[in-house]
């Protein structure tokens, strides 16, 4: 009794399906297998919040790489304007560094949709658009490189085990103790200062932005990583890849790495948010980003406007608030993807 | 467990001499020159080329800076004298911090005033959010699967994705600045000691925008923990031994359910005690996190020296406490 | 390599959702990713005749059958921590401490025991998952005990694992393909094409679809992941296995099914098995000689019949009365019962002498300082007791203290010599020491 | 070490009617895909001073049935319909305050997993007594505790006045499961449900624990419920067998009519699958094919047919489109039996037994 001349014409007697039990039939072969990453991504697909906002995230990802194209296309730049031809220059009235067009005190002006800031004149739409590719710059950058580290510390330090680990984990440990507030504050302005020569200011300026998220952001990986690398160590196929002979780097990365894919995509979906608050969060704290745009710079700007001129305060802000919030919802829709337990 | 407390402390002392050292570093080889901000606050004369010399010959920047990190520990340790200008000489006791540049008083005296007003800000939020987030949490995973929890749970989410500080702003915006409240305008820190009326109505925004932020995310943290809970074995078998629903949920489930809460809690804590600086800021209190941003902006090394080691130390200690509290409350934890 | 038609055991397979309404509401929630379907081969007879052919009756012995592999003095200790300050190591868990015995080429070796005695550990040191302590493992003339890990490489081949819990043993993360192929891909044996085809012969071999390659481990059932765990163990045809507890987590009714299979097998390609089970009926039916531990150390070792129906251990004995037997109580009444008092002392300090002394209704003071050796007392029976005797007949009188030389209360004897020359030794000696005459006899 | 002897599992019954009578239960969990019926129509009884076996594989419904007796599903997420009566107590639809006093008090039920099943948090002595307490609402703190350490002693805890402030982590595996069943006797319930009591025990340690719980069962002279998939439990413990098959009874019996004539096809199943540690080495291990079926999509007929060997025996195609009814089996009173087969009896006897136990087969000739 050979399998390949006897399959299928036994079936049917076993089953009261007997069409679906043919190995060989159609239906069989189209339901090809699902790896747990696919389900994620089909449970993902089916929740209507995840794709609501992952449309406004694509949305504000457009803006940020079009951003040149975009600017031009509303006839708006970045370029300083001489404040005093579109500001009501006249310092002993009322209303002093208003913009002379558009709002607060005017009607709609296509030329500025988003009118312009007062005092400086500079125009809203554009500080707004190049402020959400500074954003999501630094926030995608940071996140990139404390990933890439948190997931190399956690890997070596959970697989290795002994002084490897120990070392590790006090680094680990050392960064999550210092304040990342405070070391940001403290350094940002250091490094902008060593290194910010007038030429290449503002690229000193965001590439220090990133190294300081990055700096203080791999921690909370490297330790999920770390304490997942130490449960699956202990799982049977990884001891099964062993006694294989599989050799150390085939296991890490091969056996080890494919099952972090879920930790990983969890810890870059709170990583982006939190970097975009972040950055936000330093400028309006007047040390974040100061050289070009950014919402949270603007947001410092507007707030002693507020009573007058509320709109220059919630462009920015809600520019901020869609992106984080979006990115956040997205975020835990992914977490509740990739593990149903923790369902709502 | 005495000997993990030490263990824990004297990796803390390790950490903290690490901490200072690299923010000593910073400022020694950082860019900006430090001498030239105490210099330029010296109002009385014009800060000329010659006068700057003496201030780097006087803050010892002209010599190698293990001499002066040295000096720096030995200050902190047995205290020691320090000579601003040609002529000022201080005497500052252990533990010396240093003076502040900006303000030329002791660093340690300074950050002994700010300490009340973060301690108000953080013990005051923390007690709001605590006292509403657990409840509303436990209540919610009683409820699990009803409309009333998802409404809740969905609204929490997104109020708690908001970034906290913008969060703060418009609260503050809104209620002082549009609508004029008379409660929330006169926001600030005033001693208790002083006026307790007006130390409540100073910190009573702050505590409300962090009690109801953190609020939200108490909610969500307690509620999954206490679902988790609810799920487990012993929990069937407390119901199987015929007790009451609530004795099951309050005495059974809360205790496991509060341990992982509480360790989110602790860490939080310390971040919160280590200085508030958007609330600080936004609030206009005057507390460590304040201080700490306007002594970055004005390389106030001493200051900024001290803050970060305070803050560190705080989340040391919290940390420590913390996992105290984790071995007290849960019997099969032994620290070592 | 020809196709055995007992592999495929006639299967029907149909979608899961069982186990989690088992336990009502609380684990319904993984039932979407735990969806089994029809993955095992569907041609064998639902006719009780020729499904009783393909069962298998207990597998017998062949006396004549050289050893694979020799285990001699094998010890593995584990450091144990102190938690002060300063981290010494204050003591050592004495997992496996002196074991030693031989499994015959093609043949099986039941290793039972409670837990914590030291079986895993032996099985995971046989496959170098660990590296011993001390002793060594003769393996076709390498002594597996002192390779490294790159001398070891090419002799994993050989020997293989089949592990317990057939939801973790499998990576959830690759095809059953990728799964059953690596040991090809890592062992550069076969060119990438020829990958696939061995694969699919390989699932067929152990009544899997063999079109169901492309599939994720999430889709199959407990017997049918350890059907794939099979499959995987067997790609580089190796020839010595260690099943360690192969069918303790799988349901009643499917752990019939892999125990034929595994019969199969080892008729088919003349594997050699080291089981590692707790079930005592489970080793008795597959494998036809039998060690006991405990405590890390092996305290009676012999073919089947010795074991089952004259063990001369007392924890043997303990051991088999207290499994309970179906068809014992189906013709009327228990079997009587040993019963042990207390737990399994502690592995980092085991108590003197005999280990099992504790728990033992016939321990007296010798036992405390004397361990005994394991010593032949039949042509393939060896224990490890003073007062080795069977069941209702154990003797008065220590029967060791002339083979050791020392008096009935384990203190030396002035003057004499020991007499047993063979104690350590793995296999069997031609002669051994005849409890009745208390000399050494051979057939 | 010591010697028991063997002892007879039956003590005389001095009730009228059984304490235990469920009828027609049936437990539906309403999930996204469907409602899923984890029990259906399961009706049995169990007298004071007697031992119910339910045996069965995973997800064939016994841990469901038994906690539906005990009323632990939850109401939100479960439709449980047909009668339990519990000393004559309607338990399904009956009050929760109601339920309560019968909960721990005149039912108990005890765990497989003692670890995860004992608070981790509690010393084992304070939910013991909080047990005590909980019924005896008169009693002092004193009371509960002397109480508690009377338990422990009385299921041979050493020390039980120390071991009474440990906690449940301190415990071994063997003395564990004796906490838990100190914790379900502690209200001499009449009712004792035991849930895979010994599966996660070695066997000496299992052996211990059976022998406890016979012991106390007849010192309290309770109704005794315990759920395995192992049939040597059952052989040893149970007066009579439930055997279930996804979420049915599909045979019952007193426990020597059902080992030593079973007549049905999942029955023979079960005792042709397990070897047995006394058995002739000539017996065949036989498996029953498949897997244990969907209860999402359970089979049309018969359950058991797509795995069942001997369906061919059965005129026309009854096991594919009808469900057996449970009806008695060869003309012995209290053997019921779920099969079309219209000579079982005959079928084990002349087929099924020789392939399994040979020596047996020969004995009966």
């Amino acid at each position: 009794m050979s399998a390949q001349a006897t399959g299928p014409e036994t079936l049917g007697s076993l089953s009261d399906e007997p069409e679906i039990n043919d190995p060989n039939s159609k239906q069989a072969k189209e339901i090809s297998g699902k790896s747990p990453m696919q389900i994620a991504l089909g449970r993902l697909r089916k929740d209507k919040i995840a794709v609501t906002c992952a449309i406004i995230v694509i949305f504000f990802l457009l803006v940020a790489i079009f951003a040149d194209l975009i600017a031009k296309a509303f006839g708006v730049s970045l370029d300083t304007v001489t404040a005093c031809e579109v500001l009501e220059c006249n310092f002993a009235e009322p209303g002093v560094g208003y913009p002379k067009t558009g709002p607060p005190f005017y009607p709609f002006d296509p030329a500025h949709p988003f009118g312009l800031a007062p005092r400086t004149g500079a125009d809203n739409l554009a500080h707004w658009i190049y402020g959400c590719r500074t954003s999501l710059m630094i926030a995608g950058a940071a996140t990139l490189f404390s990933s890439v580290v948190g997931i190399v510390v956690g890997l070596v330090s959970g697989f290795t085990g002994g002084v490897v680990d120990k070392i590790l984990s006090f680094i680990t440990d050392f960064f999550l103790t210092i304040p990342f507030l405070l070391a940001a504050l403290t350094i940002s302005p250091i490094i902008i200062d060593r290194f910010g020569t007038s030429d290449s200011y503002e690229t000193i300026q965001i590439g220090s932005l990133i190294l300081i998220l990055s700096l203080f952001g791999w921690m909370t990986v490297a330790r999920l990583i770390r304490g997942e690398v130490l449960s699956l160590r202990e799982r049977e196929f990884i001891h099964a890849a062993r006694v294989l002979g599989m050799p150390t780097r085939r296991i890490l990365f091969k056996e080890l790495l494919p099952n972090l894919t879920a930790p990983i995509v969890i810890s870059i979906s709170l990583m982006l948010p939190a970097f975009v608050a972040a950055e936000a969060g330093l400028a309006f704290l007047g040390i974040g980003v100061t050289g070009s745009a950014s919402w949270g710079q603007t947001i410092a700007n507007a707030v002693p406007y507020w009573s007058n001129y509320p709109l220059y305060l919630w462009e920015p802000l809600i520019g901020v608030v869609a992106l984080v919030l979006a990115l956040n919802l997205l975020g835990d829709a992914v977490r509740d993807a990739f593990d149903p337990k923790t369902r709502r | 467990m005495f000997a993990y407390v030490v263990k824990r402390l004297l990796s803390g002392v390790v950490v903290l001499f690490l901490i200072s050292m690299s923010v000593f570093l910073l400022f020694w080889y950082g860019p900006s020159e430090p001498a030239q901000t105490i210099c330029d606050n010296d109002t009385s004369n014009r800060c000329t080329p010659a006068r700057l010399e003496v201030f780097r010959e006087n803050l010892g920047f002209n010599n190698p800076w293990y001499e002066e990190y040295g000096k720096f520990m030995k200050g902190v340790v047995a205290g020691r004298e320090i000579q601003f200008g040609s002529t000022t000489k201080f005497d500052c006791p252990a533990p010396c911090l240093g003076y502040s540049y900006r303000t030329k008083a002791p660093v340690f005296e300074e950050m002994k005033q700010r300490m009340p007003a973060t301690f108000s800000v953080a013990i005051g939020g923390a007690f709001l959010y605590l006292t509403l987030g657990i409840p509303i949490g436990v209540a919610a995973a009683r409820r699990r699967g009803t409309l009333t929890d998802k409404a809740l749970v969905s609204s929490f989410l997104v109020i708690s994705s908001i970034p906290y500080y913008l969060f703060a702003l418009l609260t503050w915006l809104f209620l002082t600045i549009s609508w004029e409240i008379p409660l929330f305008s006169d926001t600030g820190y005033f001693p208790i000691t002083e006026n307790p009326a007006k130390w409540f109505s100073g910190m009573f925004l702050a505590w409300m925008a962090l009690g109801a932020f953190g609020c939200t995310t108490y909610t969500r943290y307690s509620r999954g923990s206490m679902v988790e809970v609810l799920n487990e074995d012993y929990i069937r078998t407390a119901k199987a031994k015929g007790l009451r629903d609530n004795t099951v949920v309050y005495k059974h489930a809360l205790r496991s359910a509060l341990v992982p809460v509480i360790t989110i809690f602790g860490i939080e804590f310390g971040t919160l005690l280590a200085g508030t600086i958007f609330t600080e800021t936004i609030f206009d209190i005057d507390g460590i996190g304040l201080w700490s941003l306007q002594a970055v902006a004005q390389r106030d090394l001493p200051v900024v020296s001290a803050t970060a080691l305070f803050a560190a130390a705080v989340l040391i200690i919290s940390n420590i406490v913390v996992d105290v509290i984790y071995s007290v409350l849960d019997p099969r934890v032994r620290l070592s | 390599m020809t196709q055995d038609p007992n592999a495929k055991v006639g299967i029907e397979a149909s979608e899961i959702g069982a186990n989690a309404a088992e336990t009502g509401d609380r684990d319904l929630s993984h039932r979407d990713t735990d969806v089994v379907d029809d993955h095992e081969v569907v041609h064998a007879p639902l006719d009780f005749h020729e499904l009783a052919e393909q069962g298998h009756a207990a597998t017998a012995l062949d006396p004549d059958a050289e050893p694979i592999i020799t285990i001699d003095n094998l010890k593995m200790y584990f450091p144990v921590k102190s938690s002060g300050l300063v981290r010494r190591t204050v003591g050592h868990v004495q997992a496996v401490d002196g074991v030693s015995f031989e499994v015959p080429r093609g043949g099986s070796l039941g290793l039972v025991g409670e837990s914590g005695c030291g079986k895993s550990t032996t099985g995971r040191l046989i496959t170098r998952l660990y590296k011993p302590t001390g002793g060594s493992m003769m393996f076709e003339g390498h002594d597996l005990a002192k390779l490294s890990n790159s001398e070891m490489r090419p002799l994993r081949r050989d020997v293989q694992m089949i592990f317990q819990d057939p939801y973790t043993s499998l990576n959830p993360r690759h095809t059953v393909g990728t799964i059953v192929g690596s040991p090809l891909a890592v062992h550069n044996i076969v060119p990438k094409d020829k990958i696939l085809p061995r694969v699919q012969e390989l699932l067929e071999v152990v009544g899997l679809n063999p079109e169901h390659y492309n599939r994720y481990p999430n889709e199959f059932s407990g017997g049918q992941r350890q059907r794939i765990g099979i499959a995987r163990a067997l790609t580089l045809n190796p020839k010595l296995l260690v099943a360690d507890e192969p069918v303790s987590a799988l349901d009643v009714s499917i752990q019939a099914q892999v125990v034929n299979l595994l019969q199969d097998l080892q008729r088919e390609f003349d594997i050699a098995f080291l089981f590692i089970a707790h079930d005592l009926a489970v080793v008795r039916h597959f494998c036809p000689e039998v060690a006991v531990m405990y405590l890390g150390k092996i305290v009676e070792i012999g073919d089947r019949d010795r074991i089952y129906s004259h063990a001369h251990h007392p924890y043997t004995q303990a051991l088999l009365s207290a499994v309970p037997d179906v068809k014992q109580a189906a013709v009327g009444g228990r079997r009587e019962r040993i019963r042990l008092e207390g737990d399994v002392p502690s592995p980092i300090n085991p108590p003197s002498g005999c280990r099992f002394r504790t728990r033992c209704q016939f321990a007296q003071e010798i036992c405390a300082k004397v361990e005994p050796p394991l010593l032949q007392i039949g042509k393939r029976h060896k224990v490890a007791c003073h007062f080795a005797g069977e069941l209702g007949s154990h003797p008065a009188t220590p029967v060791t203290t002339d083979l050791l030389a020392i008096d009935d209360q384990g203190t030396p004897v002035a003057g004499a010599t020991p007499t047993n020359e063979q104690l350590t030794i793995p296999g069997y000696e031609k002669t051994w020491y005849d409890l009745k005459s208390k000399q050494t006899t051979g057939v | 070490m010591t010697i028991t002897s063997p002892s007879s599992t039956s003590s005389p019954s001095d009730v009228d009617g059984p304490y235990l009578q469920v009828e027609d239960l049936t437990v539906t969990f309403p999930t996204q895909d469907g409602p899923v019926q984890a029990v259906k129509g399961l009706s049995y009884s169990v007298e004071l001073g007697k031992t119910l076996g339910i045996v069965g594989e995973s997800g064939s419904g016994k841990s469901v049935s038994s906690m539906a007796v005990m009323g632990l599903h939850d109401a939100k997420s479960s439709e449980i319909s047909g009668s339990i009566r519990v000393g004559g107590t309607e338990v399904v639809g009956l009050a929760e305050s109601r339920m309560r006093k019968l909960r721990g008090n005149a039912m108990a039920m005890i765990f497989q997993d003692a670890l995860a099943a004992l608070h981790p948090f509690y010393r084992v002595g304070d939910q013991l007594a909080e047990a005590y307490a909980m019924h005896h609402p008169k009693a002092s703190k004193r009371d509960g505790r002397r109480k508690a350490i009377e338990m422990l002693d009385r299921v041979g805890i050493p020390q039980p006045d120390r071991r009474v402030d440990d906690f449940a982590h301190q415990f071994s595996g063997g003395m564990r499961q004796r906490v838990m069943i100190a914790m379900g006797l502690i209200n001499d319930p009449s009712l004792l449900i035991a849930d895979e009591p010994t599966t996660a025990l070695d066997v000496t340690v299992q052996a211990q624990i059976l022998d406890l719980l016979q012991d106390l069962q007849r010192e309290f002279n309770s109704a005794v419920i315990i759920i395995t998939h192992d049939l040597g439990v059952i052989a040893e413990m149970a007066d009579e067998v439930l055997v279930m098959y996804a979420g049915r009874c599909v045979e019952f019996g007193t426990t020597k009519e059902i080992l030593t004539r079973p007549e049905m096809p999942y029955s023979w199943g079960l005792l042709s699958s397990i070897p047995e540690v006394g058995a002739s080495t000539d017996a065949r291990l036989i498996p029953i094919p498949g897997n244990p079926p969907s209860l999402l999509k359970p089979p049309s007929g018969c359950s058991f047919h797509p795995r069942c060997s001997h369906r061919d025996k059965v005129p026309g195609d009854l096991c594919f489109t009808e469900l057996p009814a449970l009806t008695p089996a060869s003309n012995r009173a209290g053997h019921l039996k779920r099969c079309h087969l219209p000579n079982p009896e005959e079928i084990y006897r002349t087929e099924v037994l020789p392939e399994i136990a040979p020596d047996l087969a020969e004995e009966i000739r």
